[in-house]
């Protein structure tokens, strides 16, 4: 009879897609992809912002429909109009963006859409007792009772897995799952992902991460501008030229050069302490200055106070303890505004949720955060010829790509809105600059254009406060690098001698506290 | 006032007004207030005098119902007088603005207005001196009543109701001077939900009938209806307002408890201003319907009040010669 | 750029003129149910009369009837434009309307003034009451959905024992309507009927109020705060995204009461043309009910001015069919099943066009980058 | 893992006790003041039985409420849907009785939910627009519908119909009360006759609770326990919920959101209905505007009970027992004041003590304290000086109540999160 590697052969792929095309409007998402993912492995799929990948997985997934091209699932042909023919196929989807309920609990987040029922009613018990059984074998632990709001990143994840698993899926999609997780959280899902694996479970990965890919992967897909460009093994291929067919071009570094740090101390915060009620405090006796000519730059896994620390600085929270001072001027009790006239410009980590008006014209946005200063604002009026003539600067200068100012900013893609952020956080020369996760989602061309306007301004004696999860650009643009943990800073660490393992461990706590 | 040359009598193209004008070329317009017609009540009332007027006089009739919020009665006014009726009626007191207004325009069109006085030379007002029926009710309440105890629900705390409560107050009194009457208004004045909230007249009598009052009289519109449902269920009375509510009413067990109900003719006003309208009267002046001519009064259908007619008489006769005469403020 | 503006705007009053059409075919479902005939409706709807003087009357009546309506909309799209649902425009306008009349009826002073002061009463209360709500939205945090409705109910009972109380006036004898004094004449607003015979017309009877004129001016200046100031444009990115408005240091709790106190503000002038230019004090049957129509008003008018003003008339053309109809022997409810399937179906028409708008923009948007990029594309080759 | 459970488990207990020692407490209060006060009507069951009638419809069009938004709809549309239920009850119950107006007036009032959810769910209108136009819709098509069936010379004016009234409900709906206890010996009622202090109070809430009762009152009551039960118990209830927080990650789990937002616009539509049946079986027929308002009472409500059943059976009890109290006697209205102030006063303590076992000065920290025996004095200065509001002070005790409540209360408050937001399958937030 036939030898094993024969059946093995003989096997049709978990997945076959097969010349999927998806237009939507103005932008071809998809185009003749070909794929095929052998069932039992780990196949990445990697691609830059933008190159169609999460649309693919979106119509594996039934939530999109393909306007061209077939699927096959373990060689049948199948037609998903819903989510619920995918799942029913054995697909399970883990998002890019955490797709779950806040006020829910665990459990009931993981049962939805497929609720175990007894005698009409929500089987809880047996629901939890599934969890639990199914947590135990995976090393997934989480408390199913808690509510999703109160979990760290790290637990959703696992959720979001758990989710998957829960449904009994034997083809895993996971959409850019590490984007958020700190190096030993992603160790610990790589472990997981690897027994999975080793129970005959198809595992899709996509990540922007190539060395994480590297080393997960047994196959590599690598997708441009919407179209197969290549199908790599892992084995025989580095990072850098994987990054290249992604690119087809070249790699920017973020690396800074000489020096430009001056002894003027611009912003400095000291012993900011949040604390609500009874709990534990959001930030402790938080301290660190930022000169003129410098990036500060901190690191720290989500949800370990960053947000509120760019908060107090730009005083939308107020502090328990502490003071901010900007210059000479003591700012703590300043208001939003003030702050921001007082020269303090804001990238935010969000820029739908905090640093954009989707449907307005670009020009508006240019005058947002800026509506009580020059050139936007001519006494009680908003001016409309210098905000427009100003943004047109801005577009020209920073290289947004847009039909005209007059545009809605959803209109724009996010690398271009993001360069408009910029632009507009850059001008009325700003003393200080929040920029929070500045390149977040952007792709490589945006990135180093928004790395070369940071560092054009840290040349001119901006200083600069730098919040990212990417830690190359963490180490790559700061002069300086504090990790903040649990609300404290944990470690004052020179970057050019610091590797993103180290920084991970200092990040994770796994490495103790080290005083500077 | 626009005192252009127009005077409104224009002739009569308006597209409803089909049919051949009758031969005295007699048309009366006549706006409601608020609810329109089919209320069932006060708005119904003045139509059945309208309607009388069609019958007896051979008139030509329309009638209009003003908006939710009252906002065009002025408009309905004068599109009637613009459509060529003569007279033209409003019913309420709602009305008395209005019908001054468009009475200066229209000076050549008789108005009347009911429950309001005549405030222009071209105006009757048609008034009802609910407080003498409410007397009479009080007098027949307080007669009938074996607790002394007695209670009054009105519809909206305004002053056309406190007429009705002054009057029964007054009536109950002269029968037995420390007799007690319960009071509640169901909303305050410009609230007009009161009249249309049968739960709460009947929350509202039920605690005057637990306390122990035996004769709720109610001015309060569809309300009542909560009135006798508690009535009703306490075993007690009450007394109906406006038209003969025994004979509107249409559950058994409701009219069983509608001991009389104070009549306010309204037809009768109407077609009486109708009629001597065409009998070539001008207005600036007031007609009172008062218990002289029978313009208000007590029901006496089901006929329980017939042991106390002998008093109530007597107390008509009273104020009809002057001898009493009956507050019209609480 | 402009011919994208021009483009966007023409959907949206394509989808509106669809929708009105719409609407009027349901409406005449109703009207032939009702075993009348919908063209006679419509004949009726715009037959103004036979004379000129009934004409002008016809269309004095709609702008009186627009003139509060537009108010009412405006007060309620100041709070609308940033996600502040003032419910409460109904008391505010009430408790102005009253203590307004009552406090300009105790002084006589040169009409304008007069007038003026009168004015700023009705603002400065409408802007007290609706202060209340804001307040305990900004310090405890009160939905100000539930905190105006119950404020509403609070007005309406304040009116009623100040009208019977504190304020009430001197009363014809039979008169039955409880009001406030009457205001001296100095106080009565001049009516425009000398616009009519500027075009050759009869003055209309009942007179054309001269708020007319205050409310266009109230209108010109909200759509300049609203679209030219740096109040409006805080107002706009509060409404567009709060989160980024606060980021952007704009004050929420200085928006939240300043947006909804400039809504009170107008919202007492809602009152004022029927005080100040036909009753001449309030009473107990001053207009209720302006200021939910004002919400349908101004949804109807996409919360912008001119489409307020637009949509005010249009209530306005409606009810005064009221009488006509009946003429016709159609019932006049009608009209309010008109009104009601125009909003619903202008704001399902607003929808689907904004949509499609957006998709335009966003492929127009892409597909001139691309012809850019390809430009640059072949120059780099 | 079995800690957690059991924890949560506590909190429910806990939560429960403490509901139930609050309300043991609200009575206790409520006795004291009725005595001290003088004021019987403060606990008489004629009181509770006002309080019960009054409530029910704001409850019905509260749980329509809550149903809609739950499911991420925001029904500001309640009161047109409401008016919708009134009138199909009264015609089809002239006609057929009260069975059929039951059906018809929870038919008509789904089919206004079913335009709400027409124009925002398949449309994506504001939700808040869509309600509005309702609300402008529901007393137009029933007037207009009057007008025309219920006209001079039509069947139905023969039967006693007019403009703004059906004719009366061909037959009643029936009304129960407690054998035994509120019925035939009446014992509850003997024992509220003794005035005893505490013991009548109870025995006269019992008995207004339990006199006859009509069955729609009973219905109405166990659709509370029953929501929350469908809601947090049920697959169903959770899809529900999901959409109101998450539509996103519903639809990305195979949970049909637009179905699901229908069914619970529609079913709120019909609880709105539901809640005008009740109107119209209390009246015995259709009369038009007897709506007065309650579907906003009725979202204030559910806003008041924080979006869950047992809350906005608290804000609708509280609302329809200070209405009742109102209606029945202006002068137990100022025994509300004393009442008022004690509760104050037991905060005060309560706060007080907190503060001190908490071992936190600070003048900050007791300004609430402060603020509430201030006010307790000036309730209490206003029951002693005050013996007869003005009645229209009077009117306004349920607004008021309800006002001061959620001042007191709104900062705890949480509305499901995507609440009124416009979702659409297959684009993310
Ligand atoms: N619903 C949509 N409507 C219109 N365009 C879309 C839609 N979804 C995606 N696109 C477009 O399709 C293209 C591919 O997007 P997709 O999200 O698949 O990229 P991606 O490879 O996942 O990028 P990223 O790494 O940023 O997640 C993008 O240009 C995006 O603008
Ligand atoms: N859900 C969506 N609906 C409509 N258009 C979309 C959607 N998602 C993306 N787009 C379109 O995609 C383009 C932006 O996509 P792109 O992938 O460049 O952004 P992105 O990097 O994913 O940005 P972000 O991270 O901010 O989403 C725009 O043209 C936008 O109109
Ligand atoms: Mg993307
Ligand atoms: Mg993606």
């Amino acid at each position: 009879m036939s030898t094993s590697s024969d059946t093995l052969a003989a096997a049709p792929p978990a997945v076959e897609l097969e010349g999927i095309t998806k237009r939507f409007p103005g932008v071809v998402a998809n185009h003749d992809i070909r794929i095929a993912v052998e069932p039992g492995t780990v196949h990445a799929i990697v691609g830059e912002n933008g190159a169609g990948k999460s649309t693919l997985m979106k119509i594996l997934y039934g939530m999109q429909r393909p306007d061209e091209g077939r699927i096959r699932v373990h060689g049948e042909d199948v037609n998903f109009r819903t989510p619920s023919d995918a799942i029913a196929a054995g697909i399970g989807m883990v998002h890019q963006h955490f797709m779950l309920a806040d006020y829910l609990t665990v459990l009931e987040n993981i049962v939805l859409g497929a609720e175990p029922r007894k005698g009409g009613l929500l089987d809880t018990a047996g629901a939890r007792k599934r969890i639990n059984q199914l947590a135990e074998t995976h090393g997934l632990r989480v408390d199913p009772d808690r509510l999703v709001e109160d979990l760290g990143v790290g637990d959703r994840q696992r959720v979001e897995i758990l989710k998957v698993l829960y449904r009994g899926a034997r083809i895993l999609i996971l959409d850019e799952p590490t984007a958020v997780l700190v190096p030993q959280e992603v160790d610990e899902l790589f472990a997981n992902l690897r027994e999975l694996k080793a129970e005959g479970l198809t595992v899709i990965f996509i990540s922007h991460k190539l060395d994480e890919v590297l080393s997960i992967a047994d196959a590599i897909t690598v997708i441009r501008r919407g179209t197969t460009v290549a199908a790599v093994d892992p084995a025989s291929v580095t990072a850098r030229q994987l990054a290249e067919l992604m690119v087809g071009s070249e790699l920017p570094t973020p690396e800074t050069r000489e020096s430009t740090v001056t002894d003027r101390v611009v912003l400095d915060v000291r012993d900011v302490t949040i604390q609500r009620g009874a709990a534990k405090p959001l930030l402790e006796d938080v301290s660190f200055p930022v000169r003129a000519g410098e990036v500060v730059g901190i690191a720290g896994v989500e949800g370990n106070g960053q947000s509120e620390l760019i908060e107090a600085i730009m005083g939308l929270q107020t502090l328990s303890r502490g003071r901010i001072v900007l210059g000479e001027d003591d700012i703590t009790t300043w208001s939003t505004l003030r702050r921001r006239e007082a020269g303090i410009g804001y990238i935010p980590e969000d820029r739908h949720r905090q640093g954009l008006l989707l449907e307005a014209p670009l020009w508006e946005n240019r005058v947002l955060g800026h509506q009580t200063r020059e050139p936007a604002r001519k006494g009680i009026w908003v001016n409309r010829a210098a905000s427009r003539k100003d943004t047109e600067r801005i577009v020209a200068e920073y290289d947004v790509r847009t039909p005209s100012i007059d545009t809605l900013a959803l209109a724009l893609s996010g690398g271009n809105q993001q360069k408009l952020i910029v632009g507009r956080e850059m001008s009325g020369e700003p003393k200080f600059l929040i920029a929070a996760h500045p390149t977040r989602g952007v792709d490589v061309g945006a990135q180093a254009a928004i790395w070369d306007h940071l560092r054009t301004a840290r040349a001119a004696g901006l200083a600069v406060l730098l919040i990212s999860a990417d830690l190359d650009e963490l180490i790559g643009l700061s002069d300086c690098l504090h990790v903040i943990y649990s609300g404290r800073m944990v470690a004052r660490l020179d970057p050019s001698q610091v590797t993103p393992e180290q920084l991970g461990g200092y990040m994770t706590g796994a490495i103790a506290e080290e005083q500077s | 006032g626009g005192g252009s040359g127009d005077s409104g009598a224009s002739t009569e193209t308006q597209g409803a007004s089909s049919e051949a004008p009758k031969a005295d070329g007699l048309k009366i317009g006549l706006a409601f207030d608020v609810g329109g017609r089919g209320d069932k009540s006060f708005n119904d009332s003045a139509y059945a005098g309208l309607e009388r007027a069609q019958k007896e006089l051979g008139a030509e009739i329309k009638d209009l119902s003003p908006a939710a919020d009252g906002s065009n009665r002025g408009e309905l006014l004068r599109q009637l007088a613009n459509a060529g009726y003569n007279p033209i009626i409003g019913v309420g007191f709602a009305y008395g603005e209005d019908i001054k207004a468009a009475a200066t325009e229209y000076p050549d069109i008789q108005f009347a207005v009911v429950d309001s006085a005549s405030n222009a030379p071209n105006v009757t007002g048609l008034l009802f001196a609910e407080e003498q029926g409410s007397y009479l009710a009080g007098v027949a309440a307080a007669d009938k009543s074996k607790s002394s105890h007695l209670g009054f629900v009105g519809g909206v705390e305004n002053d056309l109701i406190k007429k009705f409560q002054a009057g029964f107050e007054a009536g109950a009194k002269s029968v037995k001077s420390d007799i007690k009457i319960d009071v509640k208004y169901l909303t305050p004045d410009g609230d007009f939900s009161g009249f249309k909230a049968p739960d709460k007249g009947k929350i509202a009598a039920e605690k005057m009938y637990q306390d122990g009052a035996d004769i709720v009289y109610h001015a309060s519109g569809d309300s009542g209806l909560g009135v006798f449902q508690a009535a009703a269920a306490a075993g007690k009375q009450a007394i109906g307002v406006d038209s003969d509510q025994y004979e509107t009413v249409k559950e058994a067990d409701l009219k069983k408890v509608i001991m009389t109900s104070m009549i306010k003719r309204v037809d009768v006003g109407v077609f009486e201003f109708i009629k001597a309208f065409q009998g070539g009267a001008k207005g600036g002046s007031n007609t009172v319907y008062d218990l002289k001519v029978d313009g208000v009064g007590l029901s006496t259908s089901g006929g329980f009040i017939d042991d106390v007619a002998a008093k109530v008489d007597e107390a008509k006769k009273k104020i009809v010669d002057g001898s009493v005469t009956v507050p019209a403020k609480p | 750029m402009m011919p994208a503006r021009l483009q966007r705007t023409l959907l949206t009053l394509a989808g509106a003129v669809v929708a009105v059409l719409l609407a009027v075919a349901i409406s005449s479902i109703a009207i032939l149910a009702a075993g009348a005939s919908p063209i006679t409706a419509l004949e009726a709807m715009f037959d103004f009369g036979d004379t000129q003087a009934q004409v002008a009357t016809a269309v004095a009546f709609i702008l009186n009837r627009a003139v509060p309506l537009f108010i009412a909309g405006l007060a309620v799209a100041i709070g609308f434009r940033m996600n502040l649902f003032n419910i409460g425009i109904e008391g505010q306008y009430r408790l102005a309307a009253i203590v307004a009349a009552f406090v300009g009826s105790q002084f006589v002073l040169p009409g304008p003034i007069q007038i003026t002061l009168i004015i700023v009463v009705a603002m400065l209360v409408g802007g007290l009451y609706a202060l209340i709500p804001a307040v305990l939205k900004v310090t405890r945090g009160v939905n100000e959905v539930i905190s105006t409705i119950m404020l509403n109910y609070i007005a309406i009972n304040l009116a009623a024992f100040l009208v019977r109380g504190p304020f009430t006036g001197e009363r014809e004898a039979g008169q039955l309507t409880t009001s406030t004094p009457q205001l001296p004449e100095s106080a009565w607003f001049p009516n425009l009927n000398f616009l009519f015979e500027m075009f050759g017309l009869p003055a209309p009877r009942g007179g054309l109020w001269g708020f007319l004129i205050v409310a266009i001016l109230v209108g010109v200046i909200i759509w300049v705060v609203l679209e030219r100031t740096r109040f409006g444009f805080e107002v706009k990115a509060s409404g567009l995204n709060a989160s980024a408005a606060l980021a952007s240091g704009v004050n929420p709790k200085r928006m939240v009461i300043s947006a909804m106190v400039l809504s009170g503000a107008i919202a007492g002038l809602i009152g004022m043309p029927e005080i100040l230019g036909r009753t001449h004090a309030y009473g107990s049957n001053f207009t209720a009910g302006l200021g939910f129509l004002g919400i349908a008003v101004a949804l109807l008018g996409r919360n912008k001015p001119v489409g307020i003003a637009v949509a005010a008339l249009l209530f306005g053309f409606l009810d005064r069919a009221a009488a006509p109809l009946q003429f016709a022997d159609i019932p006049p409810s009608v009209i309010a099943i008109i009104q009601g399937t125009i909003v619903l179906l202008v704001v399902i028409a607003n929808e689907i066009t904004s949509r499609v708008s957006m998709r335009q923009e966003e492929r127009r948007a892409a597909r001139q980058l691309d012809t850019t990029s390809q430009a640059q594309a072949e120059v780099a080759a | 893992m079995t800690t957690s459970v059991a924890a949560s488990e506590a909190r429910r207990v806990r939560r429960y006790h403490l509901a139930l020692v609050g309300v043991a407490l609200l009575i206790l209060l409520l006795s004291l003041a009725r005595l001290v006060a003088d004021a019987p009507e403060l606990t008489s069951s004629g009181t509770f039985a006002a309080a019960l009638l009054l409530a029910v419809p704001i409850a019905l069009a509260g749980l329509g409420g809550l149903w809609a938004e739950r499911a991420g709809i925001v029904n500001i549309g309640l009161e047109g849907m409401m008016v919708l239920g009134t009138w199909f009850a009264g015609w089809a119950g002239y006609q057929w009785g009260a069975a059929a107006a039951l059906i018809a007036g929870l038919i008509g009032g789904a089919l206004g939910g079913l335009i709400h959810a027409i124009a925002t769910v398949t449309f994506g209108v504001d939700h808040i627009i869509s309600g509005v136009a309702i609300n402008l819709l529901g007393p137009g098509v029933t007037r207009f519908l009057s007008e025309v069936l219920y006209a001079q010379g039509t069947p139905a004016a023969e039967k006693g119909a007019g403009i703004t009234t059906s004719p009366t409900l061909a037959s009643e709906a029936p009304s129960v009360s407690l054998p035994l206890l509120s019925d035939g010996p009446d014992l509850l009622g003997k024992l509220e006759s003794t005035h005893w202090f505490l013991i009548s109070d109870v025995a006269g809430i019992l008995r207004g609770l339990t006199h006859d009762v009509n069955v729609l009152v009973i219905l109405a009551v166990a659709l509370i326990p029953l929501t929350f039960f469908v809601l947090w118990r049920t697959a169903f209830g959770l899809r529900l919920r999901s959409c109101g927080e998450n539509p996103w990650a519903a639809e990305s789990l195979g949970v049909n959101v637009y179905l699901t937002k229908y069914v619970a616009t529609v079913i709120s539509g019909a609880l709105a209905g539901l809640g005008g049946v009740f109107l119209v079986f209390v009246t015995t027929k259709y009369v038009e505007g007897q709506t007065a308002g309650r579907g906003f009472i009725g979202l204030a409500a559910m806003i008041f009970g924080n979006w869950r059943p047992g809350g906005l059976a608290a804000g609708a009890s509280l609302f329809g027992y200070a209405d009742g109290l109102q209606l029945r006697s202006s002068q137990a209205v100022t025994g509300l004041l004393l009442f008022g102030a004690l509760l104050l006063l037991i905060y005060t303590g309560a706060e007080v003590r907190r503060r001190l076992a908490a071992g936190e000065p600070g003048v900050r920290q007791y300004t609430g304290a402060v603020a509430a025996s201030l006010a307790a004095i000036v309730l209490l200065w206003l029951w002693m000086t005050v013996d007869k509001l003005p009645n229209e002070f009077v009117f306004i005790t349920p607004h008021v109540l309800t006002l001061l409540v959620l001042s007191a209360a709104s900062q705890s408050l949480r509305m499901p999160k995507a609440d009124g937001v416009r979702y659409r399958r297959g684009e993310q937030h």
